[in-house]
């Protein structure tokens, strides 16, 4: 034990010399990726690498560091400083949660440095706080609840019942449905982050008036719901954001999803050109179903080769411009960037289905045509 | 001159139906040794904790120095003046000896609450923490850790820190447990010095040393005390002899 | 010097070397690196002297590093957006100025920890290390839950805070304020373990009756201990803030306690420099086997375990042998 | 909010409580005749969902399922026992708390190795799979009805275990004097074997339980087993009795907190602050209560003072 402590100590003093010796790197972009590869949420973060490596594997411009945030915002920080400071990264990406991204992409951008993200956008991002180096090329948090409440409001549902974790994705989320449901709002429940009993709500949406339940409720908090809820018997139709129904999770909800509605950008039979060869592609290469997240990942890539085929990293300005042009074919079809930098984009309404013995996403219509966000208008840059 | 220094008045304290403490009172007189002597499972332990605050009677009034100290804590009282010694010894068992002296001594001087001055150095308490080990012949184990003590030198050392405290009164409780027969005779021949200092509430099984020391005697049998005396008045008691005496001395 | 003040100066060292040899290689991050080291061994030296010397198990103790950062962040905050902080028979206007961060982030803590240990203290042993821990998931769901500050999105500050006389941007010179304020609070701790009142809490630790029986009461003793070190873990939570110029609910989260209470036992408990050695031991473990595996808290674990079963004393425990002599 | 509605967030509150006490009875159980914290029982919980989720998916059976949770958390309980966990007893609580902290970390980053990060499939029995109504028109999920009827045959068991069997005398002499016991004959390393085992199982059976109508994922362990601990704080440590009175205690308040307080703020409050606060509170209740118990009775309700 003492040799080892002792060595440890030593260690500890030399790792000034050994911390990362790779400098200037010519006409190839650098990317830190930052994003949650263990503990809890790890495969989401899996999957935006998987997605990204995928769409930049054989580029020779591009050249990929990845670091895991284990879902904490301090260590997301403290690797932003490492790849900006110690990896002399151009661009950054990679960050799953909104309250990760709020750490970092605000001291990043002002640094300089280019920002994409491949998932979480709040809406101080988009708004307020919005950056020119900062590109979102996923959503922004309140885009698929927009798009639910005016598919729901066209599909002539009256009352519904609404459900997110109290915190602030949660509150947006359910604001966002809001603002485009045209319909009444009979309930409105706050639940506590990280809760794995619904009992109570599901009683609670029993007796209420609503025709329809609309939730948010991500990760291991919308498992645990969608199973409870089709042991209750309550027969209130569902529908959420696509957070709770990407085929990660799908797997381990199985069949109490089925007729489940939900909104997102992409699905994996979305019949748009490229899309088909990405589903093969990440199948091919890592053995399974690519999620939503992938499809993130991979534009995120693409987006980046298509500027990178443009301009050099090193001018900014032709970078930036290069960025906003966005002139890449996207899986999800037509995109485009907004004045904010937030996605011009349209959402589709899926309904989880069983094909063959695989619980999975259908496409069943367009929610939203070329939607954007709303804050764009508090946007100054 | 003869008013009391320690009053105990009318003291009660049952646990459920087991009345453990039943209308005790006694008193402790300047210069004296009291002992209280009684089979095991008499009460003496609930008694001691009373008197020394760790447990509050059900009723009953003690009276320390003319103060009423039945409402206080254990610190309020040892603050009042009763320095106490453990039966099981209580130290500081990481501490040097002489740190379980100074202890005593910076109870004494109420300075506690003093966070940059290294109180080792402070030569006051240190001297008083020295004079405290000379007296019980410590001196040399000074520096020692106090888990590296004798048994019999622990003994000594509850003894001395409760000496830095310089009380009005000692309450011990059995001081000469485990010590064998040198060491009883050795702890004899100190406490009887001691009483110069002050009086002593004696709580002990040994019955050699309570004859020797105790100016008097009170014996506790079921919570209560049966008869107050000189060695002599509770040699001759017959209720003292039937009850207790004759099972564990022969006189 | 002997061989423990022979360790304790070559881990209190290992800092700066560090930070200057990085400044002179240009590793930037590598002194921020050990500037993390330091404000993480600040907040447990402050957990140390309740931990260490008072022995008291408090698995909440990152409600002061909590409330130290949210203490920066919403005064920052309101600095930034130059809305005031109260607006009613008087203004109260948010700041940038550290020294008044410091202090204000310094009473909070204070306060709190006067609370919770007016009421923890009433129990002992497994209670209390549950009662802690129940008083930070309080604060923790209270802060993900209320929206005022950001809720779990926490508070981000674009520019770091300002110090009379230093760029605290530039990584060196914020390094520097920090291992300043470690220095000066390991000097005062210390001080204070070889004080009276260290003298009194550590044998209140070690058997409170002979405590009471001298006629000092322990429950002050541990009270006054537990507020001077929730106000030093407050303070590190200032400094952690600014380092990161973010703020969230994870400062409030049971692991950021267990952490601490890890860091004080990896370097050897109630040893002065343990907290010391043990922080700059962990972010030296997380930096290196991070890049190793993914799985790289399964060493993390090995290491912990092989620590409390077979190295009691800790990092500076095992080097230095066991502690003697009172002064 | 009517009171058939109330009468079954009460009924919703008890079946939370008494998933709780399979989680702490175990607990409690090490806790008394051991005198061990054991952080790393959330990681035995965990372990029973996965063995369950993995034989559901191999075999399709349910009961097979739930056997197997048994049988690898009490595995893993003997086996952690025997290489970590004994070493630990006459360490201080800091200690324990430390090395079973060291364990959880090594469990769950195990599982993640050995499973990956997704969560896994596990579902209800189809025996079980929908509602049933209950006399008074409330429909229930068959599901939960179950598991309150294992939850209280397990406590049932565990009286009769502790009060009528050798083993029972074994563990509560162990827990009022252990060197009495070891006195007596009793081998204690075996007993004490024994005991971490079957906390395991009991550990392992209710992560399967719950697994199926929650998520399987590594990580699951630590929310409950921090409620677990609130419970036992709250029933006093050591005791079975306190564990079941302190479970429902936790189950009622949590539930039934949840969906009160946001309506009693409602009285006076407009919609939105009232959710707001409510919830707010709500999500602190067990904590609150849990810290006013200790306040007033700081050794819990049904706690021994030390």
């Amino acid at each position: 034990m003492r040799i080892r402590n002792m060595m440890a100590l030593a260690v500890c003093m030399a790792a000034a010399a050994t911390a990362g010796l790779a400098d200037g790197h010519g006409g190839k972009i650098k990317v830190g990726m930052i994003t949650t590869l263990s503990g809890g949420g790890a495969g989401l973060g899996i999957d935006v690498r998987d997605g990204f490596l995928l769409a930049t594997k054989g580029s020779d411009v591009i050249e990929t560091v990845i670091e895991d945030d284990q879902r904490k915002p301090d260590i997301a920080v403290g690797l932003a400083d490492k790849l900006i400071q110690s990896e002399k990264v151009d661009v950054l990406t990679g960050i799953i949660w909104s309250n990760l991204a709020m750490a970092v992409v605000p001291s990043a951008t002002a640094q300089g440095k280019f920002y994409l993200s491949p998932n979480a956008g709040p809406s101080a991002l988009a708004g307020r706080g919005c950056s020119p180096n900062y590109f979102n090329v996923s959503w922004q948090n309140d885009a698929f609840s927009e798009a639910a409440g005016a598919y729901l409001s066209n599909e002539g549902v009256g009352k519904v019942f609404l459900m997110a974790p109290n915190y602030p994705a949660g509150q947006d989320m359910m604001a966002g449905f809001k603002r485009f449901f045209k319909g009444e709002v009979t309930d409105e429940v706050y639940t506590q982050l990280g809760q794995t009993d619904y009992a109570a709500e599901i009683a609670q949406i029993r007796a209420s008036d609503a025709d329809q339940v609309y939730f948010f409720l991500p990760g291991g908090m919308g498992i645990s719901f969608m199973k409870q809820y089709a042991g209750s018997g309550v027969d209130k139709p569902v529908a959420g954001p696509a957070f709770s129904f990407d085929q990660g999770i799908l797997g381990a909800i199985g069949e109490a999803a089925l007729g489940v509605k939900n909104t997102a950008h992409w699905s994996k039979d979305l019949d748009v050109p490229g899309n088909a060869d990405f589903v093969a592609a990440f199948q091919a290469e890592y053995g399974r179903l690519p999620s939503l997240y992938a499809a993130q990942g991979y534009d995120t890539g693409l987006l980046l080769l298509s500027a990178a085929a443009k301009a050099e990293v090193s001018d900014a300005d032709a970078f930036r411009a290069a960025l906003k042009e966005a002139e890449f074919q996207s899986v999800r079809g037509d995109f485009a960037f907004a004045d904010n930098h937030h996605p011009i984009q349209t959402i589709y309404m899926r309904e989880v289905v069983k094909e063959g013995d695989v619980v999975t996403n259908k496409m069943i219509g367009v929610a939203a045509t070329d939607h954007t966000d709303v804050y764009g208008a508090d946007c100054k840059m | 001159m003869t008013e009391p220094l320690l009053q105990i008045k009318g003291l009660h304290k049952s646990f459920g139906a087991l009345r453990a403490t039943d209308d005790v009172s006694l008193t402790l007189l300047p210069g004296e040794i009291h002992a209280l002597i009684g089979p095991n499972g008499a009460g003496k332990s609930t008694l001691i904790a009373q008197v020394a605050g760790g447990l509050a009677p059900n009723a009953g009034q003690i009276v320390f120095d003319g103060v009423d100290v039945t409402a206080f804590g254990t610190a309020a009282r040892a603050r009042a003046g009763l320095g106490r010694t453990f039966q099981i010894s209580a130290l500081a068992m990481e501490f040097t000896v002489l740190q379980n002296a100074v202890l005593g001594a910076l109870g004494a001087s109420r300075s506690v609450w003093r966070f940059l001055k290294p109180v080792m150095r402070d030569a006051e308490m240190r001297a008083q923490a020295e004079a405290a080990l000379d007296r019980v012949g410590l001196s040399d184990e000074a520096q020692k850790r106090t888990a590296d003590l004798s048994h019999g030198q622990r003994r000594l050392l509850e003894v001395a820190v409760a000496l830095t405290l310089a009380p009005k009164a000692f309450l011990m409780d059995e001081p000469m447990a485990g010590l064998g027969a040198e060491g009883s005779k050795r702890m004899t021949t100190f406490l009887d010095s001691l009483r110069a200092d002050a009086p002593i509430l004696l709580v002990e099984h040994d019955m050699d040393a309570v004859f020797a020391l105790a100016d008097r005697i009170s014996v506790l049998v079921y919570g209560q005390i049966i008869a107050t005396g000189t060695a002599d008045e509770i040699r001759a008691n017959p209720e003292v002899r039937s009850a207790y005496l004759g099972e564990e001395v022969s006189p | 010097m002997n061989r423990e003040g022979l360790i304790n100066a070559s881990v209190y060292l290992a800092l700066p070397v560090l930070a200057l040899a990085a400044l002179a290689l240009d590793e930037p991050f590598t002194i921020t690196l050990a500037t993390r080291a330091a404000i993480l061994a600040l907040a447990a030296v402050g957990l140390n002297l309740a931990l260490g010397l008072g022995g008291l198990v408090s698995l909440g103790h990152a409600v002061f590093f909590g409330l130290g950062g949210y203490a920066m962040g919403i005064l920052a905050s309101h600095a930034q957006s130059y809305a005031p902080l109260y607006d009613g028979w008087f203004v109260v206007e948010g700041t940038k100025s550290m020294p008044v961060i410091w202090l204000v982030a310094v009473l909070s803590s204070a306060l709190a920890a006067l609370i919770i240990g007016l009421l923890s203290l009433r129990t002992s042993g497994v209670y209390f290390i549950m009662i802690t821990l129940a008083f930070g998931q309080m604060f923790y769901y209270f802060s993900i839950s209320w929206p005022a500050y950001g809720g779990e999105d926490g508070l981000s500050i674009y520019v770091r805070n300002s110090f009379p006389g230093l760029n605290t941007l530039d990584p060196i010179q914020f390094f520097a304020l920090v291992f300043a304020l470690l220095s000066l609070v390991l000097w005062g701790m210390g001080r204070i373990a070889r004080a009276p009142f260290g003298l009194a809490l550590s044998a209140a630790r070690q058997n409170a009756a002979r405590v009471e029986t001298v006629g000092l009461e322990p429950f002050r003793l541990r009270l006054v201990a537990f507020v001077i070190s929730g106000a030093v873990t407050g303070l590190a939570g200032a400094l952690f803030a600014d380092l990161n110029r973010f703020v969230s609910p994870t400062m409030f989260s049971w692991q950021m306690s267990g952490e601490f209470i890890v860091f004080v036992v990896l370097g050897g408990i109630g040893r002065l420099f343990g907290p010391v050695a043990g922080a700059c031991l962990f972010v030296l473990l997380e930096h290196t086997l991070s890049g190793v595996s993914e799985f790289w808290l399964v060493y993390v674990g090995a290491i912990l375990l092989l620590v409390v079963l077979f190295a009691r004393g800790g990092l500076i425990g095992s080097l230095a042998g066991r502690e003697v002599a009172d002064d | 909010m009517t009171t058939l509605l109330l009468i079954e967030q009460v009924l919703n509150g008890l079946q939370s409580g008494i998933m709780l006490f399979l989680m702490a009875a175990g607990l409690t159980l090490i806790f008394g005749v051991m005198g061990l914290i054991n952080l790393a029982h959330g990681s035995l919980y965990m372990i029973g969902a996965f063995a369950a989720a993995a034989v559901a998916g191999a075999t399709g059976s349910f009961a097979l399922a739930l056997m197997a949770s048994l049988a690898a958390a009490a595995a893993a309980g003997a086996i952690v026992e025997v290489t970590v966990i004994r070493r630990l007893y006459d360490r201080d609580h800091l200690d324990q708390v430390l090395a079973t902290f060291a364990l959880i970390l090594i469990f769950s980053e195990g599982t993640r190795w050995l499973f990956g990060s997704f969560p896994l499939y596990l579902d209800v029995p189809a025996a079980f799979a929908g509602p049933v109504t209950l006399p008074g028109g409330i429909q229930y999920p068959a599901y939960r009805l179950l598991i309150i009827a294992v939850g209280l045959a397990v406590a049932v068991g565990l009286f009769l275990l502790i009060a009528r069997t050798r083993i029972g005398i074994q563990i509560r002499a162990g827990e009022s004097d252990r060197e009495m016991i070891g006195a007596l004959g009793v081998d204690i390393s075996r007993l004490y074997t024994i005991v971490f085992a079957l906390g395991a199982a009991l550990a392992g059976l209710a992560g399967a339980l719950v697994g199926a109508i929650q998520s399987v994922q590594v990580g699951m362990g630590e929310p409950v087993l921090i409620l677990a601990f609130v419970v036992i704080v709250i029933g006093g440590i050591g005791s079975i009795k306190g564990a079941l009175i302190g479970a429902l205690l936790v189950g009622l308040t949590d539930t039934l907190g949840g969906v009160l307080l946001p309506l009693a703020f409602g009285l006076f409050l407009d919609p939105a602050t009232a959710t707001s606060i409510g919830s707010s509170l709500a999500s602190m209740a067990i904590y609150i209560l849990m810290a006013v118990v200790l306040i007033y009775r700081p050794t819990g309700l049904y706690g021994v003072a030390t």
